[in-house]
This record gives structure tokens, C-alpha cells and sequence, in this order.
């Protein structure tokens, strides 16, 4: 297979400061829609996961803001991010 | 960085300054049908939230931050009969005082310009993906988001 | 001729020209706590009614010109929550393109900015006492006052 | 007496062209109201009968939008002129 199997997941602001790390990747098949990848980066320990208890927390895929039942395919960047608080 | 796919559009997230009478003039430049424009400018306000505040921050997330003020000016576009428009936002460090934002709409009606403008604005303080981090007298600290924000940008819907 | 006599208020009848970023830095100067300045300007259109118009000049009645504007300006006032407020209007002879008027005003809320700089533009279309004589391809030629624009300012009255 | 006995009347604009005339004084004696000027104005000859009756002219007091029925006195200012068309 010559697809990249792998969904990029990055963080900004408050939210990367708070996990201390701006990127990382999960294997695609793991994952189906940003609820999935929500509660798969909660479950990787105490700090994460009451950090992504946060619900105002906004979600993106490919520079779209999405819903959490948005789906997510191989190849797609995922962002996590705080309300925003531009302009 | 300048950046758009839009005709008479210009959007641009940049960390220098800029010239409003400038862009004013780069708006109207070539286009003598559009008699009136409206700009918006936003500064770094010296207090929030009660605490006094010496400067900001703005982190913007690349890429989305070009793609959502796109969206925004084609749904203003949509919405009102106007010429041409100018999105400039700042990012890195900023002072008290400091220019951050910028929106500029010409049109050949005023009210379609002042529309236009303020909903830019509206749209771009809830869906733009810029963060603000303030050196405060307690410290550096995230700006929170306003809920006032929310509510504003949802009375366009009505 | 700058004029006003009500505090934070600046009100300029002048034949020369005007720079938007000084305007808009002496509204904001030694005022950290506003944060948004929106301005309109006007500009000297092509056309009008059909014709083609290669520029124009500008008469007023001195002396009512800034007693009418500072009445609108108080009007503003008490209806929104606003810092300073910059009326410049050019008289005289004008080309295509040139700027015609300038309406500056600062708040710490922009939706207040935005509709405080209309409002000032609506009233001052209807009852500052400035007269346009356009030249065109037919010769000179006074402007006739549009309804629209009456009917723009009573919109406030509701 | 000592105080002024004329009323100083001003034009403006198309209104001063089509009268060939940007000021002239009125004895404050004749009249009480704009409604009373704009007659007096009007009787002079077919020419400013004719412009006088443009009901879309304006009038102010002493720098003052007004109506025709506001009252004049000695010393006022009285100006006529078209809609406004500045901005």
C-alpha cells in the first residue's frame, strides 16, 4: 500500500502548552470519527485525559472546523485547539 | 505572507505593522466606482479582565487561519454588494497600543460596507484560529474566550 | 479649520487632504483603554446618475457646518459607549478619487464603534449643510439629494 | 433704540446661483416667522416667486434647522438653502 496510513494531530495554544507536545500521529485504522481520536488521546494517561475533558475544546480537519462525528481518513491533519481569540 | 484565491481580496497574517491610509489607498487604488470604505482596526488594550496588561502574544494556527477568513469573505460577499476587501492580522509579540487587526470593505453603498466589515469582524473573532497570550502583572496568561463573541456572531443568522 | 468645544471630539472643515493613519493615531493616542477604531471614508466616485464626473466642488455654510456636526456627535454620545469621535470633511475643489469626508470613532466595544461611525455618516448626509457640484461630460451640475438617504437616517429612529 | 432692526437672510448653493444673490437684510419689523420671509422673498419678482416655490428647501436660525413656522427676530441669521449633499 502506497497511502499514508497515518492521521497527523497537531495542538495549539493553551491546549499544547497544557500536554506539552504540538504534534504527534495515530494509525488511521485505530480511529473513525473525532470523538474516536478524542477518547483514544484521553486514554493515554491521568494528565491527557482531564485535559481533553475539557468540552469547549474545537476540533478541525484539513483547516475545516468540524463536529465530533466528523469522520477522519488516512492522510487527513487533525487539529485540537481552544476558543479562539483573534482580531 | 499574502495570501488569497479570491479576486479583490487581499488577506495577509503578517508580525509587521501596518499603514491604514496605505491600505485604504491599495483598496481604492484603480477603482473609482467604490466611493465608500469602512475600515475596522483593533489595538492592544492596556487592561482585561481587570488586570493590566503590557503586551500580547498571537499564535495563529497556518494555513486554516488563510482558509477560514476566506470562507468568511465569500459568505459577506454573498451577503452584501461589495468591491473589494482587505484582511490583515498580526501575529508574534505586540505592545499596548499596537495595531492587531485590520478589515477593510469599499463599496458604492456605505451601508453595505459598514455591514460587511463588522461581520468579518464578528466572524473572524469565533472562527479564525488565532490565540492571544497576555503579559499581565500576574504573569503570562491565555486570553479567554468571550461568550459575547458567540452571541454576536450568531445574530447574523437571524 | 479645526472646531469643537465638546471634549474627545475632533471636527476639521479644511480644503487639504487628510492621512487616515494620523487621523486614526491621534484618536487613539494616550487612550490604551479603546481597542477598536472604525472609520469611514468617502471618496470622489466616476459616476453619478449615468454621467461621467471628472471631480467636484464642495461648499458649506460656516459655522452651521460644525454646530450641526456637533449636534450628531452628542446625539452618538448618548446612545453609545464611545471614546473619541473625528469628523473631517474637505471643501473645495476635488478630483476622481480623492477623499471627500472622514468619520473616525473609538470604543472599547466594537459594535458601538461601528454603529456610532454609520449613525454620524447618516445624519451628517441628511443635516450638515454641505452642497456637491459635480463636473461632467454635460458641464457643471449641483447633486440632488437622494431619498435613500433620508430614509437611511430615519431607519435610527425606530 | 440700539439693537439690531434687520434680520440678515443668507443663500446657499443651486439656491444662491438661480438668485444671483448670496445675502441680503430684511427689516425684522415685516415678519415673524420663515414662512413670512419665504413669502416676502417670493413677492419680490415672477423669478423668486418661482424659486421660493421649491418645497423642498430648507432653513435654519442662527446655524439651526427649522421649520417654516419658527419665529425670526431682530439680529437672527436666516439662511435657505437646498437638500444637503455633502459626505
Amino acid at each position: 500500500m502506497t497511502e499514508n496510513i497515518m492521521i497527523k494531530i497537531v495542538f495549539f495554544a493553551a491546549l499544547r502548552e497544557q500536554l506539552d507536545c504540538s504534534e504527534l500521529q495515530i494509525a488511521a485504522s485505530e480511529v473513525k470519527t473525532i470523538s474516536d481520536i478524542k477518547a483514544k488521546l484521553a486514554n493515554k494517561n491521568e494528565h491527557w485525559q482531564q485535559v481533553f475533558n475539557n468540552g469547549a475544546l474545537l476540533s478541525a480537519i484539513n483547516h475545516d472546523m468540524v463536529a465530533n462525528d466528523a469522520n477522519v481518513k488516512s492522510g487527513d491533519e487533525v487539529a485540537f485547539f481552544p476558543p479562539v481569540t483573534g482580531g | 505572507m499574502t495570501y488569497s484565491t479570491l479576486p479583490n481580496v487581499k488577506i495577509s497574517i503578517q508580525a509587521q505593522d501596518f499603514n491604514l491610509q496605505d491600505e485604504v489607498d491599495l483598496l481604492e487604488q484603480d477603482n473609482a466606482i467604490d466611493g465608500a470604505v469602512v475600515t475596522f482596526t483593533g489595538r492592544v488594550r492596556n487592561k482585561n479582565e481587570g488586570l493590566k496588561v503590557s503586551g500580547l502574544t498571537l499564535e495563529h494556527y497556518p494555513g486554516m487561519t488563510e482558509k477560514s477568513l476566506e470562507k468568511i469573505i465569500k459568505q459577506a460577499q454573498q451577503r452584501w454588494q461589495i468591491g473589494r476587501i482587505s484582511v490583515i492580522h498580526r501575529i508574534g509579540q505586540l505592545m499596548i497600543g499596537e495595531q492587531i487587526v485590520f478589515v477593510g470593505v469599499t463599496s458604492m453603498h456605505r451601508q453595505d460596507a459598514f455591514a460587511a466589515a463588522e461581520f468579518i469582524m464578528d466572524y473572524l473573532k469565533v472562527q479564525a484560529p488565532f490565540w492571544k497570550k497576555e503579559v499581565t502583572e500576574q504573569g503570562e496568561k491565555w486570553l479567554d474566550a468571550k461568550q459575547s463573541d458567540n452571541q454576536q456572531a450568531q445574530q447574523w443568522d437571524k
